[in-house]
């Protein structure tokens, strides 16, 4: 027989498939969420996950990103 | 955005129509209503044109025995025109004033007891003038596209030459397309002129549908032209007519001061009256040796 | 301005000897220079013309060699981008013109890099050929001195070749206020002096005395540009033909009118160009259609050229009818003071007013009134009288 | 892999509902308006002159040939002779004009004798372009005769009265108004609010006030030609709802973008709803009209070519703001951006994505920060959306300069690159809505399974070797039904 589930099918670039196994592994969400790893460019996530998920790679990018400027004098 | 369409919608197209309206050419002395079926197929024509874009321009001049003039726009204040039924204001207005500034001509126009030519290269340099007065009153960064259509049923004649000449290169040189729509004879001049600018040479043999055949061949921009199948360009001779004896020659001899042509060898220039050292093809001998 | 009745009459007179350029330049009612600037152009422009009086002799069959410096003074950005971008734009306007006024001409350009010269296209008749050498002049390391004398040396070899008929000339680009030559140059000088070639030079930085020397002995012009736009003026002057030198020979020249061929509306048969045939790159091909020469019938894509086979020069009427205003340049027209002469331009019909236009211009011949900018349209481009043209009754 | 790329491109707008992403300003022109209208109404339509002359001039250019090509013909034309009209090189560009002809019903398929389908013009669209064209029929609504306006309005008062007009709604959409409003009389009518509402520009917020949404700043971002049309759009959805007739309306406003500017015209024997009609768009700038109740009135630029806003007579700009609109903001590479202006909406629009440093009385001073711009695509801007913009008002010095020459953006191109690499980084996932399907038993199970989503265009990623697929969320309901059928069939 063949198996279904519903989720979401994310595709990305390896480094950031590499970050997502990463939190998944940690339970740094609290909780295991992919589904299956498709290939070194996209996996299938749980649907609920997506918001948390977001924002998480939103915190990411910030801690990752410098200030390419001074603001005032 | 989207800057592809910016530079694309950022142009507009101005056509100069110049009517022949000259009384000696055949198809009017045969028949004169044919003239006026001839101006409404203009009219009709020039308004299509205003159709495609609001931002396209007309303008027609009419060429006369005794004069050219323009029939639209008019040089100052517009005619106050209003609606009389479903036609769009600006087409009325343009149909207005053509026929008016027309039959103000014609029943002003000197009594004409001899046939005379229409100086047609005249009049497209007025349109020229007309042209590139549009041109440098146009906004910075908006792109425009001229051309003249010239619509005759009269002869050409070689003593325009140069006038024709000048103005073919001055069109090529401003990127203005000459189209050409002969009505009664084969016009081999104004054929060289639509073939350095580019343009479609249409030779009709008979009036009906005269406005058909127009929207059809000339009613696309030169731009747009490449993308529906028109007419082929025939081939143009391009041969030179001696200065001597007006014949057309393959090979031939030119003073290196005035650029004049001439079929026999002669030790005089009869244009600028320089006087030849050496005999014709003895500066080139040299040279031959030198290739070989 | 409060002394309208007259010059001041205590004014010394080393200050009368200045040309008060600012006074010339007013304010329009809206506080702006635009107008009086656009003024002063105009003016510049049909000073220009009114010097073009009728040339019956010109050298209308040119050899010309742009001799172009390539060296680190190219580098300065006071001609905007820098002289050498703003140089190559200039150049690209200028050949295009070139050919476009002399058909029957002939370009070369050398490049004076790093004490050398280097010759980047030969003579030819086509402005491809020049457009694209163009291209790769922006590549050119811009570095150390430029010869002077070795590009003159360089142009000189290829243009004692040119037949006697032809106007030989030079026209050199510099940015650099030195030359470094190997010996002196005044027997350069003497020698081109003896072989009629005529040398112009348009300096981007200052006035030099040896360009200067090397101009009034050829019997060249000479000129230091002020900005781009003059720079352009200069550069566009030497697109008319110059008067034609007197010991310049003059003859008839054989040429071949090749018309193209269709045998009875047949398609002619495929028959490869002779100007490809030794092009590598774009390699000749088999096609229908082209010109002949009308006496050994060698096949070619382009008009005008030179027979390679029997040396024939291959023009069409149109080439040469381009030249002809040169030799029948429209007259000049008269200035006068707008007072109503005529509602509108005899050409363009642009409404004349008096806030607007101060003169009209009125043709001799057939005394219509023109705006100024029809004026010049008339002179420079159109090269021919509009009112003298449309008029039955001014022609019988 | 391939096959799974072509798939992505559909299932991406299902991404919407999951993902809080913010919707975006939809802007359509007059053609994709026009396609969203259904048959009955477009045959409605086209009984107005002014609306087949706007219909025909939106039309693409191929099409346009080819309407007045056959506007004269009397019978149907034979499709391969139509096809045989263009050049086979642009064949492409003529399908779609072809399509967009049929999609608009001005024109459609018949038979003729011989069995051929032919193209014949939608008579209405015929009959009523050729009256634009040529003449005949009822004149238009507005073009009584007038006597003559004993204090005519020039142009650019009719200009300066238009910009401040729309410049109303504007500062009230950003705020500006509002709290000046005791001075400035003229607010905006409710009803000019409630088309803001509507329109999704505005909202009402807890503490039922209205403020702007994303929309709404998108919405600034478009040139003054383009956000009359939106909004006039807008207002056109909503004028059922008003007791309006959609083709009235849109006819009138079609004959105001067809008039002459500084020409008066009249509202004589208009219908009191069209008289309606006209005094909101007096409200919004489109018309000028003294009083209410005077029978004349002028259209502004606004009004003309409303469809176009490249047609947009250049002159758009009322005189005194000639220096801004022209440019008047430099951008430095180290991200500082310098406003010379003292207009609040530009501020405001500026403010969206820099961070404003310093205020003088004519000049502003921000910074371009990840922040900020984040921000700003947050917000539903796009980097190309703010990149446009700053080049689109570039100071003109800032043109003259050697990188900008060479690269033809006045911009340096460091900020312009940081810029989109700030909004690439926020794109680093792409997420579509979907099933997963694995542990096939066999692999033709897998393969039959496969090229069946495939064949209906819901696959969005497959493995052969591992048997795995995933199929966008509306398509399961397609695939799984079709597994049923073949798993009973089959096995």
């Amino acid at each position: 027989m063949v198996n279904v589930m519903k989720g979401v099918f994310v595709e990305c670039d390896p480094a950031m498939k590499q970050f997502l196994l990463h939190l998944d592994e940690t339970l740094a969400l609290g909780r295991k969420f992919i589904i299956q790893d498709l290939d070194e460019n996209h996996l299938f996530i749980s649907t609920d996950i997506v918001e948390t998920l977001q924002a998480r790679v939103d915190d990411l990018m910030d801690r990752i990103s410098f200030p390419l400027h001074e603001k005032d004098p | 955005m989207n800057k592809q369409q910016d530079v694309e919608s950022n142009k507009f197209s101005l056509l100069v129509i110049v009517l022949d309206t000259n009384p000696s050419q055949r198809i009017v002395r045969q028949n004169a209503q044919l003239l006026t079926q001839c101006v409404d197929a203009i009219i009709a024509f020039g308004n299509a044109h205003l159709m495609q874009c609001s931002q396209n321009k007309l303008a027609v001049l009419s060429c006369h025995h005794h004069a050219t003039d323009f029939l639209y726009p008019l040089p100052g204040k517009q005619l106050d025109v209003r609606q009389i039924d479903g036609q769009y204001e600006v087409f009325s207005l343009v149909e207005k004033t053509v026929k008016q500034r027309l039959s103000h001509i014609i029943t002003n126009s000197p009594k004409l007891n001899t046939p005379c030519e229409s100086i047609l290269a005249g009049s497209m340099a007025m349109a020229l003038c007309y042209i590139s007065r549009i041109q440098r009153n146009a906004a910075a960064g908006v792109k425009m596209h001229s051309r003249i259509l010239v619509v005759t049923g009269s002869n050409e004649c070689a003593s325009q030459y140069m006038t024709y000449m000048n103005v073919f290169f001055t069109a090529q040189k401003l990127g203005i397309t000459i189209d050409v729509c002969a009505m009664d004879k084969t016009m081999s001049l104004l054929q060289q002129g639509c073939d350095i600018t580019g343009g479609q040479y249409l030779r009709l043999t008979q009036l009906d549908g005269l406005l058909q055949y127009l929207l059809w061949v000339f009613l696309p921009d030169p731009q747009m032209r490449q993308k529906l199948v028109l007419p082929p360009a025939t081939k143009v001779d391009y041969r030179a007519a001696c200065f001597c004896h007006r014949e057309l020659i393959d090979i031939g001899y030119v003073c290196s001061v005035c650029l004049s042509i001439f079929c026999k060898f002669s030790p005089i220039c009869t244009t600028c009256h320089t006087v030849f050292k050496i005999p014709g093809p003895m500066p080139i001998k040299p040279k031959k040796k030198k290739k070989v | 301005m409060a002394d309208i009745d007259g010059e001041d009459p205590k004014e010394y007179r080393w200050e009368t000897g200045y040309e008060k350029t600012w006074e010339a330049i007013k304010e329009d009612d809206d506080g702006l220079l635009d107008g009086a600037i656009a003024e002063i152009i105009q003016k510049a422009k049909r000073k220009r013309q009114a010097q073009k009086t009728q040339q019956n002799r010109l050298g209308m069959m040119r050899h010309l060699y742009i001799v172009l410096d390539c060296s680190e003074s190219m580098t300065v950005p006071d001609l905007k981008p820098t002289r050498m971008l703003c140089t190559i734009k200039l150049l690209e306007i200028f050949i295009e013109e070139f050919f476009d006024q002399n058909p029957i001409s002939q370009l070369g350009l050398i490049v004076l890099k790093g004490k050398r010269a280097e010759k980047l296209t030969e003579l030819t008749g086509t402005s491809k050929l020049h457009l694209k050498a163009l291209e790769g002049v922006s590549k050119i390391p811009l570095t150390s001195e430029p010869s002077l004398q070795n590009g003159l040396d360089l142009a000189m070899k290829a243009l004692k070749v040119v037949p006697s008929h032809a106007s030989r000339e030079i026209l050199i680009i510099m940015g650099s206020l030195t030359t470094c030559d190997p010996v002196d140059i005044n027997s350069t000088i003497n020698a081109l002096k003896a072989d009629n070639i005529r040398c112009s030079v348009i300096s981007l930085s200052a006035e030099i005395h040896v360009c200067r020397h090397l101009t009034q002995q050829t019997d060249g012009s000479y000129g230091a540009v002020l900005d781009d736009a003059h720079f352009r003026d200069q550069l566009l002057a030497h697109v008319d033909p110059p008067p034609a030198a007197q010991t310049q020979e003059n003859s008839l020249i054989k040429m071949g009118f090749p018309h193209a061929k269709t045998d009875g509306g047949k398609d002619p048969p495929l028959s490869m160009c002779m100007c490809h045939i030794e092009n590598t790159e774009e390699p000749s091909k088999l096609t229908s259609g082209g010109y002949h020469c009308p006496q050994c019938f060698s096949k070619y894509c382009e008009l005008p050229v030179e027979c390679q086979t029997c040396g024939l020069t291959l023009v069409s009427a149109p080439h040469l009818a381009r030249s002809y205003h040169h030799l029948f340049p429209v007259q000049h027209f008269t200035e006068l003071e707008f007072n109503g002469q005529a509602a509108n331009c005899y050409a363009c019909q642009k409404p004349l007013t008096e806030a607007m236009d101060k003169n009209v211009y009125r043709c001799e011949k057939c005394a219509q009134v023109y705006c100024i900018d029809c004026d010049i349209f008339i002179h420079e481009t159109l090269h021919t009288c509009v009112g003298c043209n449309t008029g039955n009754s001014n022609r019988n | 892999m391939s096959d799974a790329k072509a798939g992505r491109s559909g299932p991406t707008t299902s991404t919407y509902a999951l993902i809080p992403k913010p919707a975006n300003l939809q802007c359509m022109d007059l053609q994709e308006y026009l396609r969203t209208r259904t048959a009955e109404t477009l045959e409605k339509l086209y009984n107005y002159p002014t609306i087949c002359l706007a219909v025909y001039r939106e039309l693409p250019e191929i099409a346009r040939q080819f309407v007045i090509r056959i506007l004269f013909v009397e019978q149907p034309v034979p499709q391969a002779v139509v096809a045989s009209w263009g050049s086979q090189h642009y064949a492409k560009e003529q399908a779609a004009s072809t399509a967009c002809l049929t999609e608009l019903n001005v024109w459609r398929v018949t038979a003729i004798p011989g069995g051929l389908s032919a193209w014949e013009l939608c008579p209405t669209f015929k009959k009523n372009l050729k009256i634009a064209l040529l003449g005949g029929g009822k004149p238009w609504s507005m073009s009584h005769t007038l006597e003559k306006d004993s204090k005519p309005r020039d142009i650019a008062f009719l200009d300066t009265y238009a910009m401040a007009r729309w410049r109303c709604v504007l500062h009230y959409m950003v705020g500006t108004g509002s709290s000046n409003k005791a001075q400035d009389s003229e607010g905006i009518s409710p009803d000019a609010v409630r088309i803001l509402l509507h329109a999704n520009l505005m909202k009402r917020d807890e503490r039922d006030g209205i403020t702007i949404t994303r929309q709404g700043f998108q919405f600034l971002l478009l040139d003054t030609q383009s956000q009359v049309w939106h909004f006039m759009l807008q207002y056109l959805d909503t004028c059922e709802e008003r007791g309006l007739s959609l083709p009235d309306c849109l006819s009138m406003l079609f004959q105001l973008s067809f008039s002459t500017l500084g020409r008066d015209y009249s509202s004589e024997g208009m219908s009191p709803k069209m008289l309606t009609f006209l005094q909101h768009l007096r409200e919004f700038g489109l018309v000028f009209q003294r009083k209410r109740k005077e029978g004349r009135f002028y259209p502004t630029r606004l009004a003309l070519n409303v469809t176009n806003k490249h047609a947009a007579v250049p002159a758009v700009i009322a005189e005194d703001d000639k220096a801004q609109e022209s440019g008047y903001i430099v951008v430095e590479t180290n991200y500082r951006v310098y406003a010379y202006t003292d207009s609040p909406l530009q501020v405001a629009v500026l403010g969206l994505f820099t961070e404003l440093l310093y205020r003088f009385p004519n000049l502003v001073v921000g910074v371009l920060t990840r922040d900020s711009v984040r921000q700003a695509l947050r917000g539903g801007i796009t980097a190309d959306q703010i990149v446009s913009y700053l080049e689109q008002y570039s100071h003109p010095n800032m043109k003259l300069t050697e990188s900008a020459i060479k690269s033809k953006s006045p911009l340096p191109p460091t900020v312009v690159d940081q810029i989109k690499l700030w909004e690439l980084e926020r794109n680093r996932f792409t997420y579509t809505e979907g099933v997963v399907y694995n542990q096939f038993l066999s692999q033709a199970d897998f393969v039959t399974l496969r090229d069946y989503a495939q064949s209906i265009n819901v696959l969005v990623h497959m493995n052969e070797r591992t048997r795995t697929m995933v199929v966008t969320k509306n398509g399961h309901d397609d695939v799984k039904r079709f597994w049923k059928r073949y798993s009973k069939s089959g096995g």
